[in-house]
Protein backbone atom coordinates (compact mmCIF):
# COMPACT_ATOMS: atom_id res chain seq x y z
CA UNK A 1 0.00 0.00 0.00
CA UNK A 2 2.72 2.35 0.85
CA UNK A 3 4.09 1.76 -2.52
CA UNK A 4 0.75 2.79 -3.94
CA UNK A 5 0.49 5.27 -1.73
CA UNK A 6 3.81 6.67 -2.56
CA UNK A 7 2.96 7.11 -6.60
CA UNK A 8 -0.30 8.75 -5.89
CA UNK A 9 1.20 11.51 -4.00
CA UNK A 10 3.95 11.81 -6.42
CA UNK A 11 1.77 12.07 -9.48
CA UNK A 12 0.06 14.82 -7.79
CA UNK A 13 1.69 16.68 -5.39
CA UNK A 14 -0.84 19.85 -5.83
CA UNK A 15 -3.49 21.80 -7.11
CA UNK A 16 -6.79 20.18 -6.74
CA UNK A 17 -9.19 22.29 -8.71
CA UNK A 18 -12.47 22.77 -6.40
CA UNK A 19 -14.74 21.65 -9.57
CA UNK A 20 -12.73 18.29 -9.82
CA UNK A 21 -13.39 17.46 -6.05
CA UNK A 22 -17.21 18.82 -6.57
CA UNK A 23 -17.44 16.66 -9.79
CA UNK A 24 -15.91 13.34 -7.54
CA UNK A 25 -18.87 13.88 -5.05
CA UNK A 26 -21.20 13.46 -7.75
CA UNK A 27 -19.91 10.68 -9.27
CA UNK A 28 -19.75 9.13 -5.99
CA UNK A 29 -23.48 10.24 -4.92
CA UNK A 30 -24.77 9.40 -8.52
CA UNK A 31 -22.66 6.27 -8.59
CA UNK A 32 -24.99 5.14 -5.44
CA UNK A 33 -27.78 6.34 -6.54
CA UNK A 34 -28.08 4.53 -9.43
CA UNK A 35 -26.11 1.09 -7.90
CA UNK A 36 -30.11 1.32 -5.95
CA UNK A 37 -31.75 1.72 -8.98
CA UNK A 38 -30.23 -0.93 -11.47
CA UNK A 39 -29.28 -3.31 -8.92
CA UNK A 40 -25.65 -3.41 -10.28
CA UNK A 41 -22.52 -1.02 -10.18
CA UNK A 42 -23.36 1.19 -13.48
CA UNK A 43 -20.71 2.04 -15.92
CA UNK A 44 -18.79 5.21 -16.20
CA UNK A 45 -21.06 5.88 -19.20
CA UNK A 46 -24.07 5.58 -17.24
CA UNK A 47 -22.32 7.74 -15.19
CA UNK A 48 -21.46 10.45 -17.06
CA UNK A 49 -25.21 10.81 -18.63
CA UNK A 50 -27.04 11.56 -15.69
CA UNK A 51 -24.49 14.16 -14.66
CA UNK A 52 -24.24 15.58 -18.21
CA UNK A 53 -20.88 15.52 -18.44
CA UNK A 54 -18.27 13.63 -20.50
CA UNK A 55 -16.41 10.68 -19.21
CA UNK A 56 -13.29 11.83 -19.62
CA UNK A 57 -13.95 14.68 -16.84
CA UNK A 58 -14.71 11.98 -14.74
CA UNK A 59 -11.51 10.12 -15.28
CA UNK A 60 -9.41 13.76 -14.78
CA UNK A 61 -11.34 14.10 -11.95
CA UNK A 62 -10.73 10.93 -10.60
CA UNK A 63 -7.78 10.93 -10.99
CA UNK A 64 -6.29 14.17 -9.62
CA UNK A 65 -8.54 13.69 -6.36
CA UNK A 66 -7.99 10.15 -5.87
CA UNK A 67 -6.86 10.22 -2.20
CA UNK A 68 -4.48 7.41 -0.38
CA UNK A 69 -8.13 6.55 1.47
CA UNK A 70 -9.82 5.82 -1.50
CA UNK A 71 -7.62 3.11 -3.07
CA UNK A 72 -7.02 1.88 0.02
CA UNK A 73 -10.98 1.49 0.70
CA UNK A 74 -10.83 -0.19 -3.10
CA UNK A 75 -8.19 -3.12 -1.83
CA UNK A 76 -9.88 -3.99 1.25
CA UNK A 77 -13.32 -3.49 0.13
CA UNK B 1 -16.59 -3.97 -32.61
CA UNK B 2 -13.64 -3.68 -34.68
CA UNK B 3 -10.56 -5.05 -32.99
CA UNK B 4 -8.48 -2.48 -31.88
CA UNK B 5 -4.58 -2.10 -30.76
CA UNK B 6 -2.75 0.54 -28.50
CA UNK B 7 0.97 0.36 -27.93
CA UNK B 8 2.28 3.09 -25.54
CA UNK B 9 6.31 3.11 -25.79
CA UNK B 10 7.95 5.18 -22.57
CA UNK B 11 10.94 5.94 -21.28
CA UNK B 12 11.70 4.19 -18.13
CA UNK B 13 11.00 7.73 -15.75
CA UNK B 14 8.86 7.56 -12.28
CA UNK B 15 6.69 10.27 -14.18
CA UNK B 16 5.34 8.10 -16.51
CA UNK B 17 3.68 5.66 -14.42
CA UNK B 18 1.00 8.33 -13.81
CA UNK B 19 1.18 8.80 -18.33
CA UNK B 20 -0.07 4.77 -18.51
CA UNK B 21 -2.17 4.78 -15.52
CA UNK B 22 -4.57 7.56 -17.11
CA UNK B 23 -4.00 6.03 -20.40
CA UNK B 24 -5.92 2.53 -18.76
CA UNK B 25 -8.32 4.49 -17.23
CA UNK B 26 -9.14 6.30 -20.59
CA UNK B 27 -9.18 2.99 -22.35
CA UNK B 28 -11.27 1.41 -19.18
CA UNK B 29 -13.87 4.58 -20.13
CA UNK B 30 -13.55 3.98 -23.74
CA UNK B 31 -14.63 0.29 -22.64
CA UNK B 32 -18.07 1.41 -20.68
CA UNK B 33 -16.29 -0.12 -17.24
CA UNK B 34 -17.89 0.59 -13.80
CA UNK B 35 -15.86 3.29 -12.14
CA UNK B 36 -14.27 0.32 -9.43
CA UNK B 37 -13.34 -1.51 -12.36
CA UNK B 38 -11.36 1.56 -13.79
CA UNK B 39 -9.74 2.11 -10.68
CA UNK B 40 -8.50 -1.55 -10.39
CA UNK B 41 -6.83 -1.48 -13.91
CA UNK B 42 -5.44 1.20 -12.86
CA UNK B 43 -4.11 -0.43 -10.14
CA UNK B 44 -2.55 -3.14 -11.94
CA UNK B 45 -0.90 -1.29 -14.78
CA UNK B 46 0.72 0.85 -12.14
CA UNK B 47 2.37 -2.27 -10.38
CA UNK B 48 3.37 -3.89 -13.68
CA UNK B 49 5.02 -0.65 -15.31
CA UNK B 50 6.44 0.34 -11.48
CA UNK B 51 7.89 -3.08 -11.27
CA UNK B 52 9.91 -2.46 -15.08
CA UNK B 53 10.93 0.67 -13.93
CA UNK B 54 11.98 0.19 -10.27
CA UNK B 55 12.99 -3.78 -10.45
CA UNK B 56 13.57 -4.08 -14.35
CA UNK B 57 15.70 -0.89 -14.88
CA UNK B 58 16.55 -0.69 -11.23
CA UNK B 59 15.42 3.03 -11.67
CA UNK B 60 17.79 4.21 -14.10
CA UNK B 61 16.54 6.34 -16.79
CA UNK B 62 17.48 5.46 -20.31
CA UNK B 63 15.49 2.64 -21.18
CA UNK B 64 12.31 1.65 -22.55
CA UNK B 65 9.02 0.50 -21.12
CA UNK B 66 6.14 -1.19 -23.43
CA UNK B 67 2.86 -1.29 -22.77
CA UNK B 68 0.83 -3.13 -25.16
CA UNK B 69 -3.21 -3.12 -25.26
CA UNK B 70 -5.28 -5.44 -27.81
CA UNK B 71 -9.27 -5.06 -27.91
CA UNK B 72 -11.93 -7.18 -29.02
CA UNK B 73 -15.74 -8.36 -28.79
CA UNK B 74 -14.50 -10.92 -25.23
CA UNK B 75 -11.58 -8.94 -23.41
CA UNK B 76 -8.96 -5.95 -23.16
CA UNK B 77 -5.60 -7.61 -22.81
CA UNK B 78 -2.65 -5.59 -21.17
CA UNK B 79 1.31 -6.56 -21.68
CA UNK B 80 3.69 -4.86 -20.11
CA UNK B 81 6.92 -6.03 -20.59
CA UNK B 82 11.05 -4.75 -20.50
CA UNK B 83 14.26 -5.53 -21.29
CA UNK B 84 15.66 -5.08 -17.95
CA UNK B 85 17.41 -7.52 -15.27
CA UNK B 86 14.50 -10.46 -15.60
CA UNK B 87 13.46 -12.68 -12.60
CA UNK B 88 15.54 -16.10 -11.94
CA UNK B 89 12.35 -17.69 -10.18
CA UNK B 90 9.18 -16.32 -11.11
CA UNK B 91 6.88 -18.69 -8.78
CA UNK B 92 8.53 -17.15 -5.67
CA UNK B 93 8.56 -13.62 -7.15
CA UNK B 94 4.83 -14.04 -7.48
CA UNK B 95 4.40 -15.02 -3.81
CA UNK B 96 2.25 -13.06 -1.32
CA UNK B 97 4.61 -10.05 0.57
CA UNK B 98 7.76 -11.63 -1.61
CA UNK B 99 10.17 -8.86 -2.74
CA UNK B 100 14.15 -8.46 -3.15
CA UNK B 101 13.41 -4.88 -1.76
CA UNK B 102 13.30 -5.10 1.94
CA UNK B 103 12.00 -1.38 2.35
CA UNK B 104 8.58 -2.79 -0.22
CA UNK B 105 5.62 -4.62 0.20
CA UNK B 106 5.69 -7.56 -2.69
CA UNK B 107 2.00 -7.45 -2.94
CA UNK B 108 2.81 -6.12 -6.71
CA UNK B 109 1.99 -9.42 -8.23
CA UNK B 110 -0.87 -9.89 -5.85
CA UNK B 111 -2.87 -6.93 -6.93
CA UNK B 112 -2.58 -7.50 -10.32
CA UNK B 113 -3.41 -11.38 -9.91
CA UNK B 114 -6.96 -10.37 -8.09
CA UNK B 115 -7.50 -7.23 -9.91
CA UNK B 116 -7.64 -9.09 -13.35
CA UNK B 117 -8.81 -11.99 -14.91
CA UNK B 118 -5.46 -13.53 -16.02
CA UNK B 119 -2.06 -12.93 -15.02
CA UNK B 120 0.75 -14.48 -16.88
CA UNK B 121 4.56 -13.93 -16.25
CA UNK B 122 7.31 -14.61 -18.82
CA UNK B 123 10.93 -13.29 -17.55
CA UNK B 124 14.25 -14.47 -18.70
CA UNK B 125 17.67 -13.27 -16.25
CA UNK B 126 19.04 -10.48 -18.13
CA UNK B 127 17.04 -10.51 -20.65
CA UNK B 128 13.83 -8.72 -19.46
CA UNK B 129 9.83 -9.70 -18.52
CA UNK B 130 6.86 -9.63 -20.21
CA UNK B 131 3.84 -9.62 -17.59
CA UNK B 132 0.15 -9.99 -19.88
CA UNK B 133 -2.85 -9.43 -18.65
CA UNK B 134 -6.72 -10.06 -19.06
CA UNK B 135 -9.91 -7.92 -18.12
CA UNK B 136 -12.66 -9.89 -19.91
CA UNK B 137 -15.04 -7.42 -20.98
CA UNK B 138 -18.71 -9.41 -19.71
CA UNK B 139 -20.63 -6.66 -22.73
CA UNK B 140 -23.76 -8.81 -22.28
CA UNK B 141 -23.95 -10.00 -18.63
CA UNK B 142 -24.26 -7.61 -15.81
CA UNK B 143 -22.18 -9.54 -13.15
CA UNK B 144 -24.19 -8.55 -9.52
CA UNK B 145 -21.06 -8.57 -7.80
CA UNK B 146 -19.56 -6.05 -9.12
CA UNK C 1 14.82 17.09 -16.18
CA UNK C 2 15.99 14.17 -18.03
CA UNK C 3 14.58 13.47 -21.36
CA UNK C 4 11.56 11.52 -21.35
CA UNK C 5 9.81 10.35 -24.57
CA UNK C 6 6.33 8.48 -25.30
CA UNK C 7 4.86 7.05 -28.71
CA UNK C 8 1.76 5.75 -29.02
CA UNK C 9 0.71 3.77 -32.19
CA UNK C 10 -2.88 3.00 -32.50
CA UNK C 11 -5.57 1.66 -34.68
CA UNK C 12 -7.22 3.62 -37.20
CA UNK C 13 -10.76 4.19 -35.20
CA UNK C 14 -12.64 7.12 -34.35
CA UNK C 15 -13.16 5.98 -30.56
CA UNK C 16 -8.80 6.27 -30.14
CA UNK C 17 -9.35 10.14 -30.90
CA UNK C 18 -10.31 10.34 -27.38
CA UNK C 19 -7.33 8.15 -26.24
CA UNK C 20 -4.48 10.40 -27.75
CA UNK C 21 -6.90 13.71 -26.60
CA UNK C 22 -6.43 12.14 -22.86
CA UNK C 23 -2.94 11.17 -23.12
CA UNK C 24 -1.71 14.53 -24.35
CA UNK C 25 -4.07 16.09 -21.20
CA UNK C 26 -2.00 13.97 -18.73
CA UNK C 27 1.63 14.75 -20.50
CA UNK C 28 0.12 18.45 -19.96
CA UNK C 29 -0.73 17.93 -16.22
CA UNK C 30 2.52 16.34 -15.56
CA UNK C 31 4.26 19.53 -17.22
CA UNK C 32 2.07 21.24 -15.03
CA UNK C 33 0.80 23.24 -18.36
CA UNK C 34 -2.09 26.04 -17.09
CA UNK C 35 -5.77 24.79 -18.02
CA UNK C 36 -6.23 26.76 -20.75
CA UNK C 37 -2.78 25.29 -21.96
CA UNK C 38 -4.11 21.92 -21.72
CA UNK C 39 -7.51 22.57 -23.69
CA UNK C 40 -5.52 23.89 -26.36
CA UNK C 41 -3.30 21.06 -26.39
CA UNK C 42 -5.98 18.61 -26.66
CA UNK C 43 -7.79 20.33 -29.81
CA UNK C 44 -4.47 20.31 -31.81
CA UNK C 45 -3.92 16.75 -30.75
CA UNK C 46 -7.60 15.96 -31.70
CA UNK C 47 -6.99 17.79 -35.34
CA UNK C 48 -4.05 16.10 -36.21
CA UNK C 49 -5.49 12.47 -35.28
CA UNK C 50 -8.61 12.97 -36.60
CA UNK C 51 -7.03 14.43 -40.01
CA UNK C 52 -4.45 11.31 -40.00
CA UNK C 53 -7.69 8.90 -39.84
CA UNK C 54 -10.37 10.81 -41.28
CA UNK C 55 -8.06 12.27 -44.46
CA UNK C 56 -4.80 9.97 -44.34
CA UNK C 57 -6.88 6.64 -44.02
CA UNK C 58 -10.24 7.65 -45.65
CA UNK C 59 -11.72 6.72 -42.23
CA UNK C 60 -11.18 2.83 -42.80
CA UNK C 61 -9.97 0.93 -40.31
CA UNK C 62 -6.74 -1.37 -40.15
CA UNK C 63 -4.09 1.08 -40.45
CA UNK C 64 -2.01 2.88 -37.74
CA UNK C 65 -1.62 6.74 -36.46
CA UNK C 66 1.53 7.21 -34.60
CA UNK C 67 1.59 10.17 -31.88
CA UNK C 68 5.02 10.37 -30.72
CA UNK C 69 6.03 13.15 -27.75
CA UNK C 70 9.24 14.52 -26.82
CA UNK C 71 10.29 16.03 -23.81
CA UNK C 72 13.18 18.29 -23.06
CA UNK C 73 13.45 20.88 -21.05
CA UNK C 74 12.18 23.58 -23.19
CA UNK C 75 9.61 22.22 -25.02
CA UNK C 76 6.85 19.40 -25.21
CA UNK C 77 7.42 18.44 -29.10
CA UNK C 78 4.16 16.26 -30.40
CA UNK C 79 4.76 14.43 -33.96
CA UNK C 80 1.60 13.09 -35.60
CA UNK C 81 2.00 10.84 -38.59
CA UNK C 82 0.09 8.48 -40.95
CA UNK C 83 0.84 6.30 -44.49
CA UNK C 84 -1.99 7.21 -45.71
CA UNK C 85 -2.58 9.14 -48.99
CA UNK C 86 -0.94 12.15 -48.50
CA UNK C 87 -1.40 16.02 -49.07
CA UNK C 88 -0.75 17.00 -52.97
CA UNK C 89 -0.19 20.74 -52.00
CA UNK C 90 0.63 21.10 -48.07
CA UNK C 91 0.63 25.43 -48.57
CA UNK C 92 -2.95 25.16 -50.31
CA UNK C 93 -4.52 22.44 -47.69
CA UNK C 94 -3.14 24.60 -44.49
CA UNK C 95 -5.05 27.54 -45.70
CA UNK C 96 -8.41 28.59 -43.55
CA UNK C 97 -11.65 27.08 -44.39
CA UNK C 98 -9.71 24.86 -47.22
CA UNK C 99 -11.13 21.42 -46.96
CA UNK C 100 -11.42 18.73 -49.48
CA UNK C 101 -14.62 17.20 -47.93
CA UNK C 102 -17.82 20.31 -48.31
CA UNK C 103 -19.26 18.97 -45.41
CA UNK C 104 -15.96 20.01 -43.14
CA UNK C 105 -14.71 23.36 -41.50
CA UNK C 106 -11.38 23.65 -42.61
CA UNK C 107 -10.42 25.06 -39.72
CA UNK C 108 -7.78 21.68 -38.04
CA UNK C 109 -4.99 23.00 -39.50
CA UNK C 110 -5.73 26.73 -38.02
CA UNK C 111 -6.16 25.52 -34.86
CA UNK C 112 -2.52 23.83 -34.83
CA UNK C 113 -1.10 26.95 -35.86
CA UNK C 114 -2.95 29.24 -33.27
CA UNK C 115 -2.45 26.91 -30.61
CA UNK C 116 0.87 25.66 -30.86
CA UNK C 117 4.63 27.77 -31.07
CA UNK C 118 5.27 25.50 -34.01
CA UNK C 119 3.87 23.48 -37.29
CA UNK C 120 5.37 21.72 -39.63
CA UNK C 121 3.58 19.07 -42.69
CA UNK C 122 5.43 17.22 -44.61
CA UNK C 123 3.56 15.35 -46.55
CA UNK C 124 3.63 13.08 -50.04
CA UNK C 125 1.03 11.92 -52.23
CA UNK C 126 0.58 7.72 -51.60
CA UNK C 127 2.58 7.59 -48.58
CA UNK C 128 1.36 9.66 -45.70
CA UNK C 129 1.73 12.75 -43.83
CA UNK C 130 3.84 14.12 -40.96
CA UNK C 131 2.42 16.69 -38.49
CA UNK C 132 5.18 18.29 -36.02
CA UNK C 133 4.48 20.62 -33.18
CA UNK C 134 6.07 22.30 -30.79
CA UNK C 135 4.60 23.63 -27.32
CA UNK C 136 7.39 25.89 -25.62
CA UNK C 137 7.41 25.39 -21.90
CA UNK C 138 8.53 28.38 -20.58
CA UNK C 139 9.33 26.67 -17.33
CA UNK C 140 11.12 29.90 -16.05
CA UNK C 141 9.38 32.73 -17.57
CA UNK C 142 5.82 33.27 -17.35
CA UNK C 143 4.23 35.11 -20.67
CA UNK C 144 1.61 37.84 -19.31
CA UNK C 145 -0.21 36.94 -22.90
CA UNK C 146 -1.52 33.36 -21.38
N1 LIG D 1 9.79 -6.31 -14.29
C1 LIG D 1 10.55 -6.91 -13.34
N2 LIG D 1 11.88 -7.09 -13.53
C2 LIG D 1 12.65 -7.69 -12.60
N3 LIG D 1 12.17 -8.14 -11.42
C3 LIG D 1 10.87 -8.00 -11.17
C4 LIG D 1 9.99 -7.38 -12.10
N4 LIG D 1 8.74 -7.39 -11.58
C5 LIG D 1 8.84 -7.97 -10.38
N5 LIG D 1 10.11 -8.35 -10.11
C6 LIG D 1 10.58 -9.06 -8.91
O1 LIG D 1 9.46 -9.63 -8.25
C7 LIG D 1 9.39 -9.18 -6.90
C8 LIG D 1 7.93 -9.06 -6.46
O2 LIG D 1 7.27 -8.03 -7.17
P1 LIG D 1 6.00 -7.31 -6.51
O3 LIG D 1 5.01 -8.36 -6.14
O4 LIG D 1 5.53 -6.23 -7.42
O5 LIG D 1 6.56 -6.69 -5.16
P2 LIG D 1 7.50 -5.43 -4.92
O6 LIG D 1 7.52 -4.58 -6.18
O7 LIG D 1 6.86 -4.71 -3.77
O8 LIG D 1 8.88 -5.96 -4.59
C9 LIG D 1 10.16 -7.88 -6.89
O9 LIG D 1 10.68 -7.59 -5.60
C10 LIG D 1 11.26 -8.15 -7.90
O10 LIG D 1 12.32 -8.85 -7.32
N1 LIG E 1 -3.31 13.41 -42.54
C1 LIG E 1 -3.86 13.86 -43.70
N2 LIG E 1 -3.84 13.06 -44.80
C2 LIG E 1 -4.38 13.50 -45.96
N3 LIG E 1 -4.94 14.71 -46.12
C3 LIG E 1 -4.98 15.54 -45.08
C4 LIG E 1 -4.43 15.17 -43.82
N4 LIG E 1 -4.60 16.21 -42.96
C5 LIG E 1 -5.20 17.18 -43.66
N5 LIG E 1 -5.45 16.80 -44.94
C6 LIG E 1 -6.07 17.62 -46.00
O1 LIG E 1 -6.01 18.97 -45.58
C7 LIG E 1 -7.33 19.53 -45.59
C8 LIG E 1 -7.45 20.57 -44.49
O2 LIG E 1 -7.39 19.98 -43.20
P1 LIG E 1 -8.07 20.69 -41.97
O3 LIG E 1 -7.54 22.08 -41.87
O4 LIG E 1 -7.91 19.85 -40.77
O5 LIG E 1 -9.60 20.80 -42.38
P2 LIG E 1 -10.74 19.65 -42.44
O6 LIG E 1 -10.25 18.46 -41.69
O7 LIG E 1 -11.93 20.28 -41.80
O8 LIG E 1 -10.94 19.34 -43.88
C9 LIG E 1 -8.26 18.35 -45.45
O9 LIG E 1 -9.54 18.63 -46.00
C10 LIG E 1 -7.52 17.27 -46.23
O10 LIG E 1 -7.75 17.37 -47.62
MG1 LIG F 1 5.97 -4.14 -7.37
MG1 LIG G 1 -9.26 18.43 -39.90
Amino acid sequence: IGEIRRFLRDDHPVKVPRSYKELVYRVNRTREQLAATLGREPTIGEIAAEIGVEREDIVSALEAVQSPTSIYDTLYQ
Amino acid sequence: MKENQLTLSFSSLAENVGIARMLIASVGAQLDFPINDIEELKVAVSEAVSNAIIHGYHGRSGHVVLMELEIDDDALKITVSDEGCGIPDVVQAMQPAYSTDPERMGLGFVFMQSFMDELHVDSAVDKGTTVSMVKLLNRAASSPSR
